[in-house]
């Protein structure tokens, strides 16, 4: 048995799953930050500055689904937590006209002497950056993004 | 979810504190408030992040363009922030190359 | 023009409905509480005792909703959020067998001398003390209970 | 969520301090620590919620189950609330009719 006999990690993918629905507009950003850190900080595997990563990541997932929306209008926004043994998994939806993610940088330019100009389009590259792994599944209609963070197990005590 | 602002003249520079979380619901006071202070003639500004829980790319954003505007008068935008958390996010977007970054008020406030 | 241009509080009802769904599991409730207390604070018309009898109310209504499942297995708990002017609802709903609420006491019995022997029986009469109105929709195929606290118009300066 | 403990000894009063929120999730661990004191034989005992953030159903219910555990010991239970909104459940429920509840541990523990 592990040495944490107390299940705070719920144990199973379905039974694990969060879903939280906001409509989309920027008042309700933060709640998706604040559910997303919750969550993760009850996972007692994560530290601090890994939530921090996961919760900005986050944050800019669900600012860019109700950027698609504009103007807002009643449209919505659902995210999905998902807590696995080894991993946690988050997806934020929206209905929005979609993207072609491959016409993006892969990775931040850090260099690039031209950067003082962008005010925009630093979201993706940051989400690129922060978790371990980003998918974007984008049509027509709608786009989802998951973002993933791997959890090493820890190896408990006498095992 | 609010945002504070508090505003001190220490010599020739502006200092702007800012506090609480930076999103896309909150940035746009931000950028008001850096577009208000330029339009009352302060060009030398430091903004002070010690007070920023949380930062995102609109709020880099809005910095920059801050920025930018201040050299557009011949001025220049000095940040103060020594959180790990919110440096992190300066340095994964490179922009620790573009602002100066210090430590203290009072060192940003030196030159 | 009300004094608070900055629209805060959501618009309509459709816009403005929260939902989460949580695992049935007592881990849980602390989630809803959250995002429940959340919610509430971003609304600035309500006095923090009333967030904090609104949050346990709630509480209660997740505690009853996930033990009505027992043994708890994958089921779920929806907690909708509506925001409207002159009020705010809470509903929480689960898949359970269902009550007859009518069998239960209107109100907490507090001069019942036997009241020490009650370490159960609580929870309905605490919410039906906390919040404004309280309504259970209950059959066999589970339970929703309707929480509503009005909130009454702040009249703005200079209308 | 953790619930947090600190067990105290004052004279024949066992004070126990707790702190955290005590909900249908955490309230199983108060119990537990309750019926232990009980079983070591401390049968005067001061509950000190002055540290807790949050009481429900489920923790005023062990609350009773305890004062009544106690009782049948011939002992009894003190609480110690000065927290408007933890004071509130007990008032709604009638059960400041049933324990004691006083404004200091010092007041709870000098009878
Ligand atoms: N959910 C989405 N729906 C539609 N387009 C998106 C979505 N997410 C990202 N994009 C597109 O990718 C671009 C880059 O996003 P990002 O790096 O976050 O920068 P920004 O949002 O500042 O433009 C956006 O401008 C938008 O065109
Ligand atoms: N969502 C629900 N589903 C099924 N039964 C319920 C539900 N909510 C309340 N009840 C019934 O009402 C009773 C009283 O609930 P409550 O006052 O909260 O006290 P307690 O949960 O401690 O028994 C419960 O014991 C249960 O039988």
């Amino acid at each position: 048995m592990a040495a944490a006999g107390e299940a705070v990690r719920p144990l199973g993918w379905d039974e694990a799953d969060v879903e939280l629905e906001i409509p989309a507009r920027a008042e309700y950003v933060s709640l998706a930050r604040l559910v997303v850190s919750s969550l993760a900080s009850s996972r007692r595997d994560l530290a601090d500055d890994r939530i921090d990563d996961l919760k900005l990541a986050v944050s800019e997932a669900c600012t860019n689904a109700i950027e698609a929306y504009e103007p807002a209008g009643e449209e919505r926004v659902v995210l999905h937590w998902r807590d696995e043994q080894d991993r946690l998994e988050v997806d934020v939806q929206d209905h929005g006209p979609g993207f072609d993610p491959s016409t993006l940088p892969e990775r931040p330019s850090v260099a690039d002497p031209m950067r003082p100009n962008y005010e925009r389009g630093l979201g993706v590259p940051l989400m690129r950056a922060l978790v371990d792994e980003v998918e974007f599944a984008s049509s027509d209609d709608g786009t989802s993004v998951i973002m993933i963070l791997f959890c090493p197990p820890v190896t408990p005590d006498g095992e | 979810m609010d945002l504070g602002f508090e505003v001190d003249q220490r010599g020739s520079y502006t200092v702007l504190a800012v506090r609480g979380e930076v999103d896309v619901y909150t940035a746009p006071r931000l950028r008001e408030r850096l577009i208000e202070l330029v339009s009352q003639g302060s060009h030398q500004v430091v903004v002070d992040l010690e007070g920023v829980d949380f930062l995102d790319s609109t709020g880099l954003g809005v910095l920059v363009g801050g920025l930018k505007r201040l050299r557009s008068h011949d001025g220049d935008m000095i940040l103060v922030c020594t959180q790990p958390r919110i440096l992190k996010v300066f340095e994964i977007t490179g922009l620790t190359k573009v602002f100066s970054i210090h430590d203290t008020v009072e060192s940003a406030t030196a030159g």
